[in-house]
């Protein structure tokens, strides 16, 4: 009961960051052009009027004075509408109540060239999002999941062996991990597995559940397999144009809503390398935290107290020191949670993934201009509330965990 | 302990049994250096990192202007740019010349061909517009030039008119010093270099074997123009981005912790409103993704390469990722530093100070702050060692430090020789495979020596300073 | 806490001497000044091996703790009381300290057997430190080894209660974790053996209710009792007693409250058959534990066995889990759980505190550190051991609060017959709760002997300092004289005697040999050259 | 109020402190702490005042009271008041109603308090402490000093020991460098460190130095009032004599004024001239030592006195010892504050709080035992001048 007005208003004190950092974007947004305001709002003008969003138009032959153009009225309606030539207190709060409302904008420019995206111009941001959101998450799942499974034990371990070979092994590890940035790590292993297989069996080999022969190497790249793998050689209903799923979006839940095992075994195989890529940092920096605040709690007087009591070595590290040890691991990985988020664009972009970061990435690309201004504030946000989500949850695990923060 | 003195204590006990004047703070820094030359690892990064500072000073006292690293293949490459006039900002337009069709940035098209025929070129005008001339012929000459285009609303058009030619010194290299041919033909100068393909990005290192030469490219090259057209000398750039890294991360991170000092140290001992505001503050900072947000900054910014403060274009966004890292990371000192100044601030010394009439700037400066600074050294060289491989993050999403030309920064070259290999992977596969192994290993080397030097020296620092470990 | 009602007297405690297994008894040709000793050390030495050097904090300590007896161990700070109670059961963080050589007999079990294999030491030249080359598989044979004594049949209390209990489990847990390790097969038996269908029970529940009705106190817990000698389960007469006094007025509320308690008493098949594994388990850990024991009386170790051992508890683990995973639906953990919670607050009632069930429920951090050290006590009496280990118990206390518990620790002294080694700085408090002292320098013991006569006639110059430098009540205008100085780094102790640069009777050769122990009176042993009494039988 | 032929250093005057209790969803304040709960006495010059209870019953807060590192609820403190100043104060005072409820403030509602109140603060404005400007201040701080318990957290672990010691003179300025360490040097002198461990860090040094070293540091700018917070509290017994002889010494010198704050009442009974015990922020006994320590008559005192254990085996004495623990200064129980642990406890005192009376010439008491006709001398005849006899529990 304590614990949920700690949690309660924990969640209280998130709202005026939500709201700082809507207020941040808002700074970025409006520090743009107004034309690209435009553009990111209501998407492409149309074929037929193209200076929609231009100031002026060329209209007679003189014009105003003469310069053969005169003052473009369409776009001051556009502008009425989006209360662009209010004050900016105005602006800000319609800014808000339409990030609040999921108005997010129009897929603009998003240049497809090269993806085999099917986002076409005009469309809402938010259901694009929407698309691509589940298979980040399932993603992300699997990533934190390892991270979990990996980082606390070995932190454990090479607290409990300080100077042993584990512990040297663990820090190396974790010093390369803050030293190899992930694109790199992940292409190295790409790279390895093609080198290495094509070395040994060639190219002719295939993707076990292809009949019609893929190349094998496509298992590492790409979210589905390719179109020819499939029967008649074409995607199914179910999965538009090989890239989104339904009706859950996640990957492997589909594919096994309807039946397919081979899909869903092929498509979690798809996730394993860049969620270990992905987990590789965060474990690195965890493990450090891990180490030295299970350094600490081995030093405390209640873990002398339990072998005192004659409780097992092994217990005494697993519960009294382990326990104790885990609100550190929470907290941190709280706080790492951004990095790791940052993670996904540059990871889904080498595997080929088609998750929010991808779409991200490749919007934000700007070897490829124009940005698609919409798109990346629109993930931009997207993040942002998956990160406060985050916050509130590891607020509720640390009072679940300890006591003295539960019972204030 | 020596024996304390006293009234009524006899001498031979009272007088110290140490030298007569002993310097602590030197027993302090032995004491420190006994335990991190224990530390095998800390040692191999202290000689990492001080090599690389003398790379980097080599490189500063010998400055090569970082454009001409660059170096063409072919014999004469010119650069020809298609400049529009009257289209409103924004609207996308492209040249195609030989099937090859490239978009507009900002204002321009940039082509880069081989000198000799006269180049057929058409213009795609976005709707509404029509442009003249609409196509017509370039001759590509020594000299890089411009072509003028114009567009104008409405349908029909003028009929079209030579279009005006008009020459300019535009960036980009304009002497070609080395060559390649296919490997098996014969060479058709000195200075040119065998390749699979004829593929500048697949020259191999070349180390010669004679002591002092270290070979043309002993890194061998990396390809990173749009058009394949040029290619770059890992080795200069490795040398010339050491400096380039340096500065950037160092740079960074010192103006981060400063930031985060100040805010954190007042937040910590004023306490009260200022304490809550300033942590909400920090906060906010902290749930922004770090990376996305500086990739916002920099875009929102320079979107069509505009400058800030009247910098130079390069300057202004050196100066922009800065900044944008920045704003993202003194939240995490901010914190670290508040953390600590809340357990100095209970200590009783603090109060003692306070008893005898200190003022609070007195406090912070003099007490609060060099005893929590510790932590402080130690986060801020492992992130020394991290701001590289973030700038990679953000190369590899198509940032640009400087559009088109190659710039010289460690996280900038191993993105792009990331993405440069990862494009030959698909016919890697097919078992014919040539990967230009040396694009990655090279410049992710530089980047994980680095990096790994740095934390191993910061960690064995901490275990060294921290007497709890002093074992 | 405590505000009123029970005192110690109310609820008596099992009074019977603790078991004396068959290795814990005393040695059977006890001479006469060996009677009844149950913690024999000899000649210890523990060394703190840090970057400044070797630290000598126990330099050759012996001493012998009897049944029933408060020995003292008193000195100033870094004299090294604590290390030596803390060197009995090897609970020394190492690194950096290590025991480098001694005997601690307990009963015919040598606690420090295999020794002199677990390290050897490199003298580093040049400097005063020292390297050391660990046997690991060793130390944690060694570490097995000895928690099959700790805190079963030696139990430690320490000095700061609010940090030596675990701030994220409840008291109960912790107590409860104690017991489950030291009478787990006794508590399932006793919860298995429970009847709740006993035709008797209704009466019984009756009774209390009249009882209740009637508001005395103590008839009120007998009846409630009789409730659990009718489902044939103590502990459940003490929740009975608890369900009883919480329903206060509405005596009416009683009788269904009970039988809703006794749901826990109804074992599903489940629920007995992990008990049953879970037991079997537990009886497995006694063997080890006794493998264990006999290794140390034996000084020879029995992989076989413990291998065997350990085969059989992995297989029996296999077993809980299937038992774990299939009932999870039937909470099979939780019988034994609320089992565990009411002989707890048996337990805390047992050290007179007077609200056990809140204080039970409760975390440490929201006890007082008086509470807090009840409980401690409470835990390490639990396994009712032969020795007691009481590292400052009462200096982080008040004085109000110190006084009860010296008076409960003198009390369950009587009652329990624990040996108790009393360990603190405060004379005072030895003069009050000690039969026998011993006086510590530097690491070694200067003084012995039965606390009358070492407080009448002090014999060592320290102990005399010692006496003289107290501050005492019914001695207002006593000008305090001080011993000049402070205690030695024991980096590079004094030669000799380690007192002789503090003694005002130094005398050469004070530097030049440790002085032996001497006897003069009755048991009385000082180390010390002013003496010439017949050296001591060591 | 207390009739001291020396000047006054330092007078409190019905000091409070209430620290707030927040909880809840938006932590609103749900109640208060009372640490200090009204609390007056004078310090004379050259003598030592002793201040005892258990933990938590707000020594230390008293202590920084007296020097303003806290700022109080409400009440004032007063440095060197001149005399009829002092008389003054006390009349007005006298004048008002006596309440546990904050300042006096609250319930003067006759006109007689009203101005009574009146004048008090006027006089408070002129001479109480807690109304100095941070410039006054500064000044003053010189003269106040304090000795606090912990000999380890109490020197910043960076600064050497000759800037330790020599900081409160160069925020006052004193001096110019060279003279600042000359008498850094004579200072450790006068505590008994040698001079030639000026060049140290404090981690070098045990216990007993360290707090030699605060010692040092509190006398830098001669002062004429010592708060000692606990100092040999975390000393070894021997080391604490060496302290406490040094302290002595140095109060015979200079002649200053201590508060020495302490649970230990043995050590209290050796350093101090009057002794005032506290409980629960109230204080229930003030006497001079000798008449406190052999006619004790407070409940609460005469338990301390008892549950002190004594060196010497062969002295059996029947005690009293309390049952329970101190209640949370959050929650006091009403009426008088020891009723839940008093043994002689009787109905009123857990509806009605007892006033603070004058039993014998400078003893005051606050208990129902000892019921008060008016806190005259005259009407101290009449109450039971040795204490009746105790039901030990």
């Amino acid at each position: 009961m304590q614990m949920w007005i700690y949690v309660v208003r924990r969640a209280i004190l998130l709202v005026p960051i939500i709201i700082g950092v809507m207020t941040i974007t808002f700074a970025l947004v409006s520090s743009l052009p107004v034309y690209d305001q435009l553009l990111a709002h209501y998407g492409q003008p149309p074929k037929l009027r193209p200076w929609l969003y231009q100031d002026t138009v060329p209209c007679s032959v003189l014009g105003e004075n003469g310069t053969g153009m005169c003052h473009n009225f369409y776009r001051d309606q556009l502008l009425d509408k989006l209360g662009l030539n209010q004050p900016l207190p105005v602006q800000w709060g319609l800014y808000m109540i339409r990030s609040f409302t999921f108005q997010w904008g129009t897929v603009n420019n998003y240049s497809t060239a090269g993806q085999s995206v099917p986002i076409s111009k005009g469309q809402p941001v938010t259901t694009v999002l929407s698309w691509f959101l589940p298979y980040t998450l399932e993603l992300a799942l699997l990533a934190l999941a390892i991270i979990l499974a990996i980082a606390i034990p070995l932190g454990n371990l090479s607290a409990v062996y300080r100077n042993r070979p584990v512990d040297q092994a663990s820090r190396v590890m974790s010093f390369s991990g803050y030293a190899i940035p992930a694109f790199l790590l992940g292409s190295l292993l790409l790279i390895g597995i093609v080198l290495g297989v094509s070395s040994v069996a060639g190219s002719v080999v295939h993707s076990p559940w292809c009949p019609n022969g893929e190349p094998w190497y496509n298992e590492f790249t790409g979210s589905w397999p390719q179109q020819l793998c499939f029967p008649n050689q074409q995607y199914p209903s179910w999965l538009k144009s090989g890239v989104i799923s339904s009706p859950t979006g996640f990957p492997t839940v589909d594919a096994a809503i309807h039946g397919q095992w081979w899909l869903a075994l092929d498509s979690l195989f798809r996730l394993i390398l860049p969620a270990l890529v992905i987990a590789f940092g965060t474990i690195a920096s965890l493990l450090r935290f891990v180490r030295n605040s299970m350094l600490e709690v081995m030093n405390l007087d209640f873990v002398r107290t339990a072998r005192a009591k004659g409780v097992p070595e092994k217990t005494v590290i697993k519960k009294h020191a382990g326990r104790n040890s885990l609100n550190v691991t929470i907290t941190v990985l709280g706080l790492t949670f951004a990095f790791f988020i940052g993670g996904f664009p540059v990871i889904e972009n080498v595997f080929r993934l088609n998750g929010v970061g991808y779409i991200l990435a490749i919007s934000v690309n700007m070897a490829n201009y124009p940005i698609d201004f919409a798109l990346v504030f629109g993930s931009t946000l997207l993040f942002t509330f998956i990160l406060v989500s985050a916050n509130i949850i590891v607020d509720v695990l640390y009072a679940y965990l300890d006591p003295r923060v539960r019972l204030g | 302990m020596t024996a304390s003195g006293g009234a009524n204590i006899p001498a031979a006990i009272a007088t110290p049994t140490r030298r007569h004047r002993p310097s602590p703070r030197l027993d302090q820094w032995k004491r420190t250096w006994h335990f991190l030359r224990r530390n095998g690892l800390a040692l191999f990064g202290l000689a990492v990192i001080f090599c690389l500072i003398g790379v980097a000073v080599y490189a500063l006292t010998t400055p090569i202007p970082w454009d001409q690293l660059t170096e063409c293949y072919g014999t004469n490459n010119q650069v020809i740019t298609f400049h529009e006039i009257g289209l409103p900002v924004g609207l996308a337009w492209s040249v195609t010349i030989q099937n090859t069709t490239h978009d507009n940035v900002g204002t321009d098209v940039n082509f880069s061909l081989a000198s000799g025929p006269a180049y057929a070129y058409t213009v795609t005008p976005p709707g509404g517009f029509n442009a003249k001339p609409a196509s017509g012929q370039v001759a590509v000459a020594e000299t890089p030039q411009t072509i003028d285009i114009k567009f104008s609303q409405g349908v029909g058009g003028v009929p079209v008119s030579p279009p005006a030619v008009s020459s300019s010194a535009s960036s980009g290299p304009l002497s070609c010093t080395v060559c390649t041919y296919p490997t098996g033909t014969p060479s058709p100068g000195p200075n040119c270099y065998a390749t699979p393909k004829g593929l500048p990005s697949l020259i191999n290192p070349t180390i010669s074997l004679s002591p002092l030469v270290a070979g043309p490219l002993p890194f061998g090259a990396l390809t990173v123009t749009p058009e394949n057209a040029y290619f770059y000398n890992l080795f200069n750039g490795l040398l010339r981005g050491s400096d380039y890294s340096l500065l950037i991360s160092v740079s960074i991170v010192g103006v981060g912790a400063m930031v985060g000092l100040v805010v954190g140290a007042v937040s910590g001992y004023w306490g009260g409103v200022v304490d809550e505001t300033l942590m909400r503050l920090v906060d906010i900072f902290l749930s922004i993704p770090q990376i996305l947000f500086v990739i916002i900054v920099i875009a929102v910014v320079t979107e069509d390469y505009n400058t800030v403060l009247g910098l130079s274009p390069l300057a202004t966004r050196v100066f922009l990722l800065i900044i944008g890292f920045m704003v993202v990371w003194w939240p995490f000192y901010a914190r670290l530093v508040r953390g600590q100044v809340l357990v100095v601030r209970e200590q009783k010394f603090v109060e003692a100070a306070r008893a005898s009439g200190a003022s609070k700037g007195r406090i912070v400066l003099r007490h609060i702050i060099p005893n929590s600074m510790y932590p402080i050294f130690i986060q801020m060289s492992l992130d020394v060692g991290t701001v590289p491989l973030l700038t990679a993050f953000l190369v590899f999403l198509g940032f640009r430090i400087w559009p088109y030309v190659y710039f010289p920064e460690w996280g900038t070259i191993s993105a792009l020789a990331t993405q440069n290999v990862l494009g030959y992977l698909g016919e890697c596969a097919t078992g014919t495979c040539s990967i230009p192994w040396w694009q990655l290993f090279f410049p992710g080397l530089a980047l994980f020596l680095f990096a790994i030097s740095v934390n191993f020296l910061s960690d064995g620092l901490r275990d060294a300073l921290d007497p709890r470990l002093r074992r | 806490m405590a505000t009123s009602g029970a005192s110690v007297a109310e609820y008596p405690v099992p009074t019977e001497m603790p078991p004396a297994p068959e290795v814990e008894g005393p040695p059977a040709a006890a001479g006469a000044s060996d009677h009844g000793v149950v913690l024999d050390i000899r000649d210890l030495k523990t060394y703190f091996f840090t970057y400044d050097g070797v630290v000598r904090a126990l330099d050759g300590v012996s001493l012998k703790v009897r049944r029933g007896e408060t020995t003292g161990l008193v000195g100033e700070t870094g004299c090294g009381k604590s290390v030596t109670a803390f060197s009995v059961t090897r609970i020394i963080p190492d690194p950096p300290g290590r025991v480098i050589s001694g005997k601690v007999m307990f009963g015919k079990a040598n606690l420090l057997w295999d020794l002199e294999n677990e390290a050897k030491f490199i003298p580093i030249k040049g400097t005063n430190r020292v390297k050391i080359k660990r046997s690991f598989r060793r130390i944690r044979a060694s570490a097995e080894r000895l928690s099959s004594i700790r805190g079963k049949s030696i139990a430690t209390i320490f000095q700061e209660p609010s940090q030596a209990m675990n701030p994220i489990f409840s008291v109960a847990d912790q107590l409860g974790e104690a017991l489950i390790l030291h009478e787990g097969t006794k508590v399932i038996d006793e919860l298995l053996a429970a009847n709740p269908r006993s035709p008797d029970v209704g009466a019984a529940i009756e009774a209390l209710v009249v009882a209740a009705q009637e508001g005395d106190r103590d008839t009120m817990r007998a009846k409630a009792m009789a409730v659990g000698a009718a489902v044939n389960l103590t502990s459940f007469g003490r929740q009975a007693f608890y369900i009883a006094r919480a329903a206060g007025a509405d005596t009416e509320s009683i009788r269904p409250s009970v039988l809703r308690a006794m749901k826990r008493l109804r074992l599903s098949g489940f629920q007995r058959g992990y008990l049953a594994s879970q037991r079997r388990l537990i009886a497995f850990h006694d063997d080890l534990n006794q493998v264990h024991i006999n290794e140390m009386v034996e000084g020879k170790s029995n992989r076989a066995g413990r291998r065997r051992l350990a085969r059989r508890t992995s297989r029996e683990r296999m077993t809980r889990f299937y038992y774990g995973i299939r009932g999870v639906h039937a909470r099979v953990d939780k019988p034994l759980k609320e089992e565990l919670f009411w002989r707890v607050v048996g337990l805390l009632e047992g050290v007179s505190i007077a609200n056990p069930v809140q204080v039970a429920r409760g975390y440490p951090h929201e006890l007082s550190g008086g509470m807090l050290q009840r409980v401690m006590i409470a835990m390490s009496l639990s396994a009712e051991p032969a020795v007691l280990l009481a590292d400052e118990p009462t200096t982080a206390l008040d004085v109000t609060i110190q006084a009860q518990i010296l008076e409960l620790m003198r009390d369950l002294k009587t009652r329990v017959g624990t040996a108790i080694m009393l360990i603190t700085h405060d004379l005072a408090v030895i003069a009050e709760v000690a039969d026998r002292v011993c006086v510590m320098y530097a690491g070694v013991i200067v003084e012995q002997g039965p606390v009358h006569e070492v407080f009448r006639r002090p014999l060592h110059p320290y102990s005399q300092g010692l006496l003289a430098s107290i501050p005492r009540v019914d001695q207002p205008n006593k000008e305090l004289s001080s011993i000049p100085g402070s205690v030695p780094d024991l980096i590079r102790p004094p030669p000799g005697c380690r007192f002789h640069p503090r003694c005002a009777y130094a005398m050469p050769v004070c530097k030049q040999a440790r002085p032996p122990m001497t006897s003069e009176g009755p048991e009385h042993e000082v180390a010390c050259y002013l003496y010439k009494g017949p050296v001591a039988p060591e | 109020m207390d009739d001291g032929s020396s000047p006054i250093v330092v007078s409190a005057r019905n000091v409070r402190k209430y620290f707030p209790i927040r909880a809840g969803l938006f932590s609103t304040r749900i109640g208060d702490v009372r640490a200090v709960d009204g609390v007056s006495f004078d310090v004379h010059e050259g003598e030592t005042v002793g201040l005892v209870g258990e933990s938590g019953c707000g020594k230390t807060t008293v202590g920084r009271l007296l020097l303003r590192l806290i700022d109080p609820s409400s009440g004032h403190t007063f440095y060197r008041p001149p005399a009829e100043v002092e008389e003054r104060l006390d009349e007005l005072y006298a004048r008002l109603p006596t309440t546990s409820e904050g300042d006096g403030a609250a319930k003067a509602t006759s006109a007689d308090a009203k101005a009574a109140l009146k004048e008090l603060d006027q006089l408070a404005h002129q001479y109480s402490l807690y109304r100095k400007s941070p410039r006054q201040m500064r000044t003053i701080r010189g003269k106040l000093q304090i000795v606090f318990q912990d000999p380890f957290s109490s020197l910043s672990p960076r600064m050497l020991i000759r800037d330790i010691i020599a900081e409160p003179m160069t925020i006052h300025h004193a001096g110019s460098r060279a003279e600042r360490y000359r008498r850094v040097a004579e200072l450790m002198r006068d505590v008994g460190l040698n001079p030639e461990h000026e060049w140290r860090f404090p981690h070098e040094f045990s216990g007993g130095q360290r707090q030699r070293i605060g010692i040092a540091r509190a006398l830098a700018l001669r002062p004429e009032f010592i708060v000692l917070d606990e100092p040999t509290s975390a000393l070894d017994v021997s080391v604490q004599a060496q302290i406490l002889n040094i302290l002595k010494r140095l109060q015979a010198e200079q002649r200053l004024a201590y508060l020495f704050i302490s649970h230990h009442l043995s050590v209290v009974r050796a350093m101090s001239q009057r002794v005032i015990v506290m409980y629960l922020g109230q204080v229930v006994e003030r006497a001079p030592t000798e008449e406190l320590f052999s006619r004790p008559l407070h409940p609460y005192t005469q338990a301390l006195l008892s549950a002190i254990p004594i060196p010497d085996p062969d002295l059996k004495r029947e005690r009293i010892v309390l049952k329970g623990d101190v209640p949370s200064p959050a929650a006091p129980p009403s009426g008088c504050r020891f009723h839940t642990r008093c043994p002689a406890v009787m109905p009123i005192c857990s509806t009605l709080e007892p006033v603070t009376i004058q039993v014998r010439p400078g003893h005051f008491v606050a208990c129902h035992l000892y019921p008060a006709p008016s806190a005259t001398l005259e009407g101290a005849a009449a109450v039971p001048s040795s204490p009746p006899p105790l039901t030990a529990a």
